[in-house]
């Protein structure tokens, strides 16, 4: 089945998972959630914790099988695909984990972390795997010559860059991040989100950003899919859902996330630009 | 009561365990004894009377037979041979020596008491030792007190207990006096001489459970003190004992319970080596007595009573562990 | 017994908490973990203490209760009513711990000991510093449940901490910390680990109770924005020294640190307009 | 608009010593304690007693075997002349009462056959134990449901009552061999249950997902990236499992139920001494302190790995 200009690069539908509870009941963590992905778009998935989004972020990874409902990459049905055909998809498809020590084999060194994917997947790379991990490793921000390093001797900030250059190494059309950055310092949050911008410009990754901070959310995605137990309350590009909400649990998620004082936030800015126009050029 | 599901299968995973350890006592037996029969006879035995022996027992017969017979004996009795000479054994029948032909299992109970008292002693002496040894270690991490119970505990896991007995005696019944040789005298009868009996083959068989326990206890409870609800404890400014024997001993105790239940099973091994050394009575010494004359009714006898206590020491733990564990006993909400 | 007002303190001098120049250091390690640090607490009002992690922040406030980790050393001073505390021994602190200086932690999942119910780990810290009966003590457990809000006290009072919810325990760590009625409540990131709805209440609930006992706080947090929301006057602190302190509006308003006004840049906001490259309709 | 600020805010690269150094600096560190060291030394002097003990044999003109009648007081029912249980220039560590064979060269062939039967069946268990221990934990389900029954099982079983048993049923056959399958059977368990529970919490590990998500299969994942994070536990339960071995073989040959005579072992030699332990006690106390060092310093090197393993991988 080829794909046109009109399939968008991945639609989910009517994804459902169920897990065995005890022997009779069944708890139903993600219920009839659906929603597509172009390519170069981010999709911000945001809810509450038990909301099912991080289910649905790994069923689209099919690292998680679902209970019903389909998954389409490129126009092609991935739901139940096994074997070499899913090697396909997940030569195309990449995730970046919440937590990055666990996310990094301790007892591989970052060469071996970052070429893994390509090794798996027994891809030839011209020049070798190790051109590869240097290029990845300059393109987020790492000395190359650390590759020989193992995982435990990077601050938090520098091993989700690992991370990235893993996923990045394997030229993916769609990277998965499960809160990507909830465990980062918000000064490291704000580079790797940059970073994430950036490669998105340059490869035209498409990503699924899942995350509990909205106004992290705010900074990435284009649209934006809110979750609760497991059922999908509302969807629709960024600004409509932030600044014209309407299902009352987007409301109240909105209404509950801390602001800075507003005057203080308009003192501040004024001052800047007034300091920008007269010392401008600086 | 979600404790009643789980107990109901560990139940019936225990019985399935003892039917295996019964099928498996019994295959082993009947595999590798020579030939009972003729064992039993003794040496001046003429070939007929061989065979009646055979006959009686129902050797002849093949072995799910024979280990029908002998399952069916264990829960519900059986008969030896036939007509007036048929000897019958209630139930749980294991079958009679063959050296002094009398009912194994009786004789095994008879024998209990001193097993009992050596490992009831013991289990008082290493839980003492080694939980109060553990905690001082844990609370002075790092001293000299520390590092040297450690060393010695390693040293009390190394020693192989019959060397211990040989060295105690050798010091003090021998060279010391401090200690009469033990030699069995009941409760009712002398108090003193039955402690003074017991107190060294107490002391041999604790060494080694009490430097595990002590190790166990040191390594739990410097787990328990680096949790996040220690610091609660000292913000709330508890003095160091409540924090101490409340907070961080009675986590601590827990993982013992289970433990238990694993080191049961070495026990009895330690208790035959024990009593062997000291000649005291107790089933371990009955058990070694009957490997020395290849009695394989009373080894077999032997072998099933202490899987049995095995079995059921591990269910009682598995449900002392429930009770204790207000997670496991209480459902979340 | 209804939790009234703290008593009025009898002519104290100074203010409720002073800390001056305090430092600490790990003299094994060499490393200087936090550097001269000052500020004071007066009743009623609200420290914000911001920073990254390994700013020092969570050990400023575990040097002020005296719980720093073996080998620290510490430097400077720390008065509660003018009374020194540093070089106290340990009885003479306890004997403020829980009592009149009080700690709500960041984890609520590991902060309470899952083998007691939840009523004994509030009475316990009541019957250390008040005594009484195990009864009353857990008469007063219930009310302090009430106080902040649970539900259904009288019952979830013999309940243990794995039956409850992540913004419910937290709920029993301020009741445990609240029940002795302490002048100054030291909180290290207590909404950090909650969802944001969740959160949200537990603020609500931490500032009607400062109103109703008018107790001091020192509040720990790297979020700015809950930080804004909470506090009166705030020290923002960077690998253990104090970059900046002022009143909440100084600070959000014309920062002069290069490090505030940076961690300000690179706080994200609902609000925030951020250029995004166009997505690709359909795919090559 | 939000600034992207490079390298201001950000912690610097943590410190990082070249990762080789730091395996190799912390074996240093680990050999230089003094426990650790003299058990090493120890170790070294026991395998070369081992190794050697035919050359030795050749050295002193003793072999373990032969009866020296002119080294006994046969007045004294037999005891060996000189003091110390009849220690001199020809026999280092004196001879046995009646028999008057040279303990020396015995505690080397001692040394000799408990080494081999003790390596031997850790090389058996670690095996066993490591693979059936990855299978349950990793694969789950059915197959670890049916491990784990075998293993409680086996776990359930009074151990030594039945080693006794079946070995005191068997007589005759090579009793080194019989002793390391009897061992092995019941030792396995215990490396394969710690195996198992660690396998698990691995494979739940994030690092596993990223590796399926990147399409490794289930072996790849096992060796690849499973397998390299157990080589800690793998050594430390090995070096642990040997002075088990060693105990409980001495512990059956006491008994009369592990190697059978006329091969030497200390457990059987302690148990030939148990008559003699008031006028004799040199001939238990010797075989006992070796026993006793040599399985004392496979615990303390044991229990020292383990600290060094967990402290390097933590």
């Amino acid at each position: 089945m080829s794909f046109d200009d009109h399939t968008p690069l991945l639609r989910v539908q009517n994804l459902v998972k169920e897990f065995k509870q005890s022997a009779r009941k069944q708890f139903r963590a993600v219920d009839d959630v659906g929603f597509d992905l172009s390519q170069r778009e981010t999709l911000g998935v945001v809810g509450e914790s038990g909301s099912g989004k991080s289910t649905t972020a790994r069923m689209v990874a099919r690292l998680i099988d679902p209970t019903s409902g389909s998954i389409e990459f490129q126009g092609e049905d991935v739901t139940t695909r096994t074997g070499a055909a899913l090697r396909h998809f997940r030569g195309n498809v990449q995730v970046v984990f919440q937590d990055p020590y666990s996310s990094l084999n301790p007892r591989h060194t970052v060469e071996q972390i970052i070429s893994a994917p390509l090794r798996y997947q027994g891809r030839k790379v011209s020049g070798g795997y190790r051109k590869a991990v240097k290029e990845a490793m300059d393109r987020v921000g790492l000395n190359p010559d650390h590759s020989a390093r193992h995982p435990m001797q990077f601050s938090g900030g520098q091993a989700q860059r690992i991370g990235i250059a893993r996923a990045l190494a394997v030229e993916p059309k769609l990277v998965i991040c499960d809160e990507a950055v909830s465990a980062l310092d918000v000064s490291v949050q704000a580079q790797v989100l940059d970073l994430l911008r950036d490669l998105q410009r340059e490869h035209d990754f498409s990503y699924i950003f899942v995350a509990h901070d909205l106004a992290v959310v705010r900074q990435i995605a284009h649209k934006v899919a809110v979750m609760s137990a497991g059922r999908l309350v509302e969807q629709g590009p960024r600004d409509a859902i932030f600044d014209n909400p309407q299902h009352e649990y987007t409301r109240t998620l909105l209404s509950a996330v801390p602001r800075i004082n507003p005057e203080w936030e308009s003192a501040r800015k004024s001052r800047d630009e007034g300091n920008l126009t007269a010392s401008s050029g600086n | 009561m979600t404790l009643l599901p789980y107990l109901s299968k560990r139940f019936l995973a225990s019985v399935i365990t003892l039917l295996a350890v019964i099928f498996l006592t019994f295959a082993v037996f009947f595999w590798l004894t020579p030939d009972p029969a003729a064992n039993i006879c003794g040496q001046t035995c003429t070939p007929d009377q061989i065979h009646a022996i055979r006959e009686q027992l129902g050797l002849n017969q093949p072995f799910l037979k024979q280990f029908w017979a002998f399952l069916a004996g264990i829960f519900a009795g059986r008969a030896y041979g036939a007509g007036a000479t048929a000897v019958q054994c209630s139930a749980p029948c294991i079958g009679f020596s063959f050296q002094s032909g009398t009912n194994v299992l009786t004789t095994i109970i008879s024998r209990l008491p001193v097993t009992i008292s050596l490992a009831a002693g013991a289990a008082v002496l290493w839980l003492l030792v080694g939980i109060s040894g553990g905690m001082i270690s844990a609370v002075k991490k790092g001293t000299w007190w520390d590092r040297g119970a450690m060393m010695v505990s390693l040293g009390g896991i190394s020693l192989p207990n019959y060397f211990v007995a040989l060295v105690l005696q050798y010091l003090l019944v021998v060279k010391l006096k401090l200690l009469p040789f033990p030699t069995l005298v009941p409760f009712s009868e002398n108090p003193s001489g039955w402690f003074k009996a017991y107190l060294m083959p107490w002391i041999v068989l604790a060494l080694m459970y009490a430097a595990t326990y002590a190790r166990l206890i040191r390594a739990n409870m410097l787990d328990t003190m680096g949790e996040n609800f220690m610091r609660t404890a000292r913000a709330k400014g508890l003095a160091p004992a409540p924090i101490l024997f409340r907070h961080a001993l009675r986590p601590s105790l827990t993982p013992v319970v289970s433990l238990f239940g694993v080191e049961f099973a070495t026990l009895l091994g330690g208790a035959l080596i024990t009593e062997t050394v000291f000649g005291l009575s107790g089933v371990g010494k009955l058990a070694y007595d009957a490997i020395q004359s290849n009695d394989q009714p009373v080894i077999m006898g032997v072998t099933l009573v202490a899987a049995f206590a095995v079995i059921i020491a591990n269910l009682l733990v598995d449900l002392a562990y429930s009770v204790l564990d207000p997670r496991v006993r209480v459902a979340s909400r | 017994m209804k939790l009234t007002t703290a008593p009025e303190p009898d002519g104290r001098i100074g203010a409720m908490l002073s800390v001056e120049g305090l430092t600490v250091t790990f003299p094994a390690l060499g490393s200087r973990v936090i550097d001269d640090i000052n500020f004071t607490i007066e009743k009623g009002k609200t420290i914000g203490l911001v920073g990254e992690s390994g700013s020092g922040k969570s050990m400023t406030s575990l040097a002020i209760m005296g719980l720093l980790p073996e080998g620290a050393a510490v430097e400077g001073s720390v008065s509660y009513w003018g009374e020194q505390l540093l070089g106290n021994p340990d009885s003479a602190m306890r004997r403020l711990r829980g009592d009149r200086i009080a700690m709500i932690f960041q984890d609520p999942l590991s902060s309470l000991n899952p083998y007691f119910t939840v009523g004994f780990q509030i009475a316990e810290a009541y019957r250390t510093h008040r005594g009484g009966s195990r009864r009353q003590a857990r008469g007063v457990a219930v009310e302090a449940m009430r106080q902040v809000r649970i539900p259904d006290a009288e019952r979830r009072v013999d309940h243990y901490p794995h039956q409850f919810s992540g913004g419910m325990r937290q709920r029993v760590m301020i009741a445990m910390a609240l029940v002795c009625q302490p002048d100054l409540i030291i909180a290290d990131e207590p909404t950090t680990a909650l969802d944001v709805t969740v959160q949200a209440q537990i603020l609500t609930l931490m500032s009607d109770l400062q109103d109703s006992t008018g107790a001091g706080m020192l509040f720990i947090t790297h979020d700015l924005a809950v930080v804004s929301d909470v506090a009166d006057s705030i020290v923002v602190m960077q690998r253990g020294k104090t970059v900046e302190q002022g009143t909440a509006e100084a600070i959000f308003s014309w920062p002069e640190s290069d490090y505030t006004r940076a961690l300000l840049a690179a706080t994200p906001r609902l609000d925030d307009i951020v250029d995004l490259p166009e997505p690709l309709r359909g795919t090559r | 608009m939000a600034v992207s600020l490079s390298g201001t805010l950000e912690g610097g690269l943590a410190d990082s010593p070249e990762a080789a150094g730091a395996r190799g600096r912390a074996l240093r560190t680990f050999l230089r304690k003094p426990s650790v060291a003299l058990s090493v030394a120890y170790l070294i002097l026991i395998a070369l007693m081992a190794i050697f003990a035919p050359v030795l044999s050749k050295i002193t003109g003793n072999d373990p075997y032969s009866f020296n009648e002119t080294a006994l007081d046969a007045a004294a029912g037999g005891i060996p002349l000189g003091h110390f249980g009849g220690i001199s220039a020809q026999h280092w560590f004196g001879v046995e009462p009646q028999k008057g064979r040279d303990i020396f060269i015995r505690i080397a062939f001692g040394a000799r056959v408990s080494m081999l039967i003790a390596i031997s069946a850790m090389l058996i268990t670690t095996a066993l134990g490591v693979s059936l221990g990855m299978i349950a934990g990793f694969f789950g389900g059915r197959v670890d449901q049916v491990i784990s029954r075998i293993m409680d099982f086996l776990m359930a079983f009074p151990a030594l009552i039945f080693m006794i048993a079946v070995l005191s049923a068997i007589p005759q056959g090579n009793r080194p061999l019989l002793l390391v399958v009897v061992l092995s059977v019941f030792r396995w368990p215990a490396t394969a249950r710690i195996i198992r529970g660690q396998t698990m919490s691995l494979a739940n590990r994030e690092f596993v997902e990223a590796a399926r998500a990147s399409g490794a299969d289930r072996l790849k994942i096992v060796f690849a990236e499973v397998l390299p994070n157990l080589s800690g536990t793998v050594i430390v339960m090995a070096t642990l499992a040997v002075p088990g071995f060693i105990a409980t073989e001495a512990g059956l040959s006491f008994l009369g139920v592990g190697v059978t005579p006329p091969t030497p072992s200390w457990g059987q030699m302690i148990a030939l001494a148990v008559p003699w332990y008031s006028t004799d006690p040199m001939f238990f106390a010797i075989p006992g302190m070796f026993l006793f060092l040599t399985v004392f310093s496979f615990t303390i090197l044991g229990d020292n790995l383990q600290r060094w393993a967990t402290g390097a991988t933590a």
